[in-house]
């Protein structure tokens, strides 16, 4: 059916705005409302993935105006993450039906399913729209959504966290809504194929410049990379868990995809060059691993030690993004998808212990391999996975990058990478020490059960999954070489 | 080169962007902030954009001034 | 001292903003890409094509539904993030609110009697900014805001706080969808009969079709706008 | 391309723009740098609707007897989504000022910090 593609971001969004209204007298049907809703885009953004794969990229014009004159969606290889997106989500609405009975007050509990639903149909529509202002719409709609959501849970600092991700994110937004502004100005359009065009004959050097350079510096703020992601710690750490795990793997991941979006509209214009912005990027990912990987050392509470990692992990995706070669652009790409899976993985396993014993920091989590053993076992396949061995997801991405690196001759590069995955695997190797070989510092640790079904089953399909997606890693890598290839061909 | 009005608009603007930053008491700014929207509505008026004029009173000089005035009114007044 | 600094930062970001902007096209001069691209089509042929003879109306409704959607949509977000960040099950102590305005002076029976004599006219006023919003300057979302305010004003003369607000909570919630609920209605209509989402059916003989099709978006936006402007302001008073 | 004179409407925006950015990053009160964020975001709708404008040009309702050039409608239809954004921000940080305040006490942003 060729209407999935606006159908899979339009009814989560009007799903969402119902919600408040269909559960008023009944709490319990928003979260089964949700979980239907999510399980028919999980059906449609398969469709959709399997039609891009077999044919290629493909458009919708909204209303049936054509492309410069309409909003035009487009579906290509990267869109490819809204399956990703939505499975993920899946398994977060089932993680959240236990764990926000108790952490989020009760007359809450509608509006964080409601808030859950827009920010998926916001992510959803972020990825498949191919209209520059349409991007914009949809990114702060996930903006709002996810400041809300870290602060639901209403902890003492959780509205400090959420007041600082949100002035983050409002200026990094008004910055990008000025850059656009500067394009509209420039080409007249807003079509990202028909500004790209444009682009190529505008004369004047200073304004795609600075279009260029305020919008990636706008993506970075919204991805969390080393020198701009002060609001990311908190953010990450406070909130509830489900919404660790929503914003630390797909979030973040939004302003990566806004880079991928927005490198192309420059890659035909003839008055500037992109090799210096993919040099600075390349530098900026670096020192991102390193410094990410570094804090992480020193975070006793786990959930801030996995916030600290995902900094150094989008510090990867970032240094593949800037070696613009066709192996570190793929290995890149392909950790978008794994780390969102990995990171999912380990924030659900950590919350379901902190759910589960009360105790946060590492010290007093010891020996809660004993009490808790399939959760551990899932927190160890996650971490072993972020640490990048083979079997796991994790591996297949650094590995690309480290390659490409290779590739175009900066084994500097290529060292940063293997550091950073030796300072992440000295944290986890010392995490793992305490869970499983260290007594239990705690005598209440002893009475601690295992995490109620509906928690554990989402953290150990997450688990599995990771292996999986180390297992075949062919497939994603098949599915988005065309799509590589024609950003790196045209960048 | 726009006509004398819009200057005079732009240099007002600007003068009420920085009697914001450093009017101490938070309800004169949030009433200096919607003056300044109110002077928008007007300069985009006189642009020939009446839709965005009538939406920038009504939003922002009418619900954001309201709602930061509730906000001042459950927190603090004066800034430090 | 460190203002001073700031002041310095941001002086020396402003300088490539303020050379780039200057790269621009002046503003105002009719030959600029702004005009004659795609802009050109809407101004020709926007009338025709939209039935809407204020063309802002036209591109917010017809060409560029999806933006206007995303918009409806972002407003019901900031409700339910406000709902979802104040209302709390516990209850509210009385000395964790500061002694504020809006709280502390009663409403004198002079404001009381003229609001309700203004009301009946700010109404007419709101109602005619929605339905006329295609042909004059307006529309959506201006008339939503005005019918929001002059819910406000009733609510501090007739509403009885949190508890039993102006309009009864299943209500309210229903009328606060009502955006993206005229959005999917008219969606999906537009999508069986044109084949294309947010669609509209461009036959000569459907105009009036069409006309209706805009006037329940406009009426969807305009109470949906109301109903959740009022939500904001009772939230946000809290008391 | 018209040099910055030509330009001075766009000039004054980004001086607009400045502005709010610094109240955002100097001022202590959270209140405070809200409406530096007012007004940073009013600053880049300006920009976006004066992009729009042409000489003489009247408003873009093409009714009976409605002639001359017409300022192009698109930017307007995108600032209207703008300043819907911009209000729908502005109520959000509000809330969470509230609830800052009836947490930790106090909205001035070095005292937070102290407050962590």
């Amino acid at each position: 059916m060729v209407h999935w593609l606006p159908l899979a971001a339009f009814v989560p969004l009007v799903a969402g705005a119902l919600t408040p209204a269909l559960a008023h007298g009944r709490p319990g049907l928003a979260r089964g409302w949700a979980l239907a809703v999510t399980a028919f885009c999980i059906f449609a953004t398969a469709a959709l993935t399997r039609r891009v794969a077999l044919e290629g990229p493909f458009s919708y014009a909204m209303g049936g105006w054509a492309a410069p004159w309409g909003i035009e969606l487009r579906f290509d290889e990267f869109s490819a993450a809204a399956l990703f997106i939505c499975v993920i989500m899946l398994l977060v609405l089932c993680f959240s039906g236990p764990y926000v009975r108790r952490a989020v007050p009760a007359a809450r509990i509608t509006w964080y399913y409601s808030l859950l639903l827009v920010n998926l149909g916001g992510m959803i529509g972020f990825v498949v729209t191919a209209d520059l202002f349409n991007l914009f719409v949809f990114m702060e709609l996930v903006a709002v959504s996810g400041y809300a959501l870290v602060a639901v849970g209403g902890g003492r600092t959780a509205a400090l966290a959420a007041f600082k991700y949100l002035m983050a994110g409002a200026v990094s937004s008004a910055l990008i809504l000025f850059c656009i502004g500067v394009l509209y100005a420039l080409t007249g359009s807003l079509n990202m194929a028909d500004v790209a065009l444009r682009l190529a004959t505008v004369e004047s050097r200073a304004p795609v410049l600075l279009a260029l350079a305020g919008m990636t510096a706008g993506f970075l703020v919204k991805a969390g990379l080393f020198p701009v992601h002060v609001w990311l710690p908190d953010a990450h750490a406070i909130a509830p868990t489900p919404i660790n795990a929503v914003s630390s793997a797909l979030l973040v991941k939004l302003g990566i995809i806004g880079l991928l979006r927005i490198f192309p509209l420059f890659g035909a214009a003839g008055v500037v060059s992109l090799a210096p912005l993919y040099e600075a990027l390349a530098w900026l990912g670096a020192i991102s691993i390193l410094a990410g990987a570094f804090f992480a050392l020193f975070q006793q509470d786990i959930k801030l030690m996995l916030a600290y990692s995902t900094i150094s992990n989008i510090g990867y995706i970032v240094l593949g993004l800037g070696l613009a070669g066709e192996l570190a652009v793929t290995g890149a790409s392909i950790h978008v998808l794994n780390h969102a899976l990995i990171k999912a993985a380990l924030f659900l396993a950590a919350g379901a212990m902190i759910h589960q014993s009360g105790y946060r920091t590492l010290h007093d989590l010891r020996g809660i391999g004993r009490v808790m053993p399939w959760t551990t076992l899932a927190l160890l396949v996650g971490a072993l996975s972020i640490v990048g061995l083979p079997p796991t997801a994790g591996f297949l991405g650094k590995w690309y990058i480290a390659l490409g690196a290779l590739e175009a001759g900066r084994p500097g590069f290529a060292v940063a990478v293997l550091g950073g995955a030796l300072l992440i695997f000295i944290y986890f190797a010392r995490m793992l020490n305490a869970f499983y070989f260290r007594a239990p510092s705690h005598e209440e640790m002893l009475a601690v059960r295992e995490a109620p079904a509906s928690m554990l089953g989402p953290v150990l399909l997450l688990a599995a999954l990771c292996v999986l997606g180390g297992l075949f890693g062919r497939w994603p890598v098949l599915l988005i070489a065309p799509g590589v290839s024609r950003l790196v061909g045209g960048g | 080169m726009s006509q004398a009005f819009d200057l005079v608009m732009l240099a007002l603007l600007i003068a009420m962007a920085l009697a914001v930053a450093r009017s101490k008491d938070l309800v004169a700014a949030a009433i200096i902030f919607s003056g300044y929207s109110l002077i928008m509505c007007l300069l985009w008026q006189h642009r020939g954009a009446p839709d965005v004029a009538m939406t920038e009173a009504a939003i922002g000089a009418g619900v954001t001034t309201i709602l930061v005035l509730l906000a001042i009114g459950r927190t603090r007044r004066r800034e430090k | 001292m460190r203002q001073a600094l700031v002041a310095i930062t941001v002086a020396i970001a402003a300088v490539p903003m303020l050379l780039a902007v200057a790269g621009l096209p002046r503003p105002g001069d009719a030959q600029a890409p702004v005009h004659t691209h795609v802009a050109a089509r809407y101004v020709a042929e926007g009338a025709r094509e939209t039935g809407a003879e204020n063309l802002v109306t036209g591109v917010l409704l017809n060409y560029r539904a999806l933006d206007t959607f995303g918009e409806v949509m972002i407003i019901f977000t900031a409700l339910a993030a406000v709902m979802a960040v104040l209302s709390s099950a516990a209850p509210r102590r009385p000395e964790d609110d500061a002694p504020g305005i809006a709280s502390a002076i009663p409403i004198s029976p002079v404001v009381a009697f003229i609001i309700r004599l203004t009301a009946p006219f700010i109404a007419v006023f709101g109602a005619f900014v929605i339905l006329k919003g295609h042909v004059s300057p307006g529309g959506g979302f201006q008339g939503g805001v005005i019918l929001g305010a002059l819910l406000m004003l009733l609510s501090l003369v007739l509403g009885r706080g949190l508890e039993r607000p102006l309009l009864p909570v299943p209500l309210a919630r229903w009328l606060q969808a009502a955006g993206p609920l005229a959005f999917a209605a008219v969606g999906m209509l537009g999508l069986a009969l044109t084949g294309a989402l947010l669609g509209y059916p461009a036959g000569p003989d459907q105009q009036l079709l069409r006309e209706l099709m805009v006037i329940v978006l406009e009426l969807g936006i305009g109470i949906g706008g109301a109903a959740i402007i009022l939500g904001l302001f009772l939230e946000m008073r809290g008391d | 391309m018209a040099g910055l004179w030509g330009n001075i409407d766009y000039a004054a925006f980004v001086v607009l723009f400045c502005i709010g950015l610094y109240i955002i990053i100097a001022k202590q009160n959270l209140i405070k740098k809200l409406l530096g964020l007012n007004i940073m975001e009013t600053a880049v709708f300006a920009f976006i609707v004066t992009s729009g404008m042409v000489d003489g040009g009247t408003a873009p309702i093409v009714g009976a007897g409605a002639t001359g050039p017409f300022a192009s409608p698109l930017p307007h239809a995108l600032i209207l989504t703008g300043i819907v954004v911009a209000v729908s921000i502005t109520a959000l940080a509000l809330s969470l000022i509230i609830e800052i305040y009836r947490q930790c006490g106090t909205i001035e942003a070095d005292e937070l910090k102290g407050a962590e």
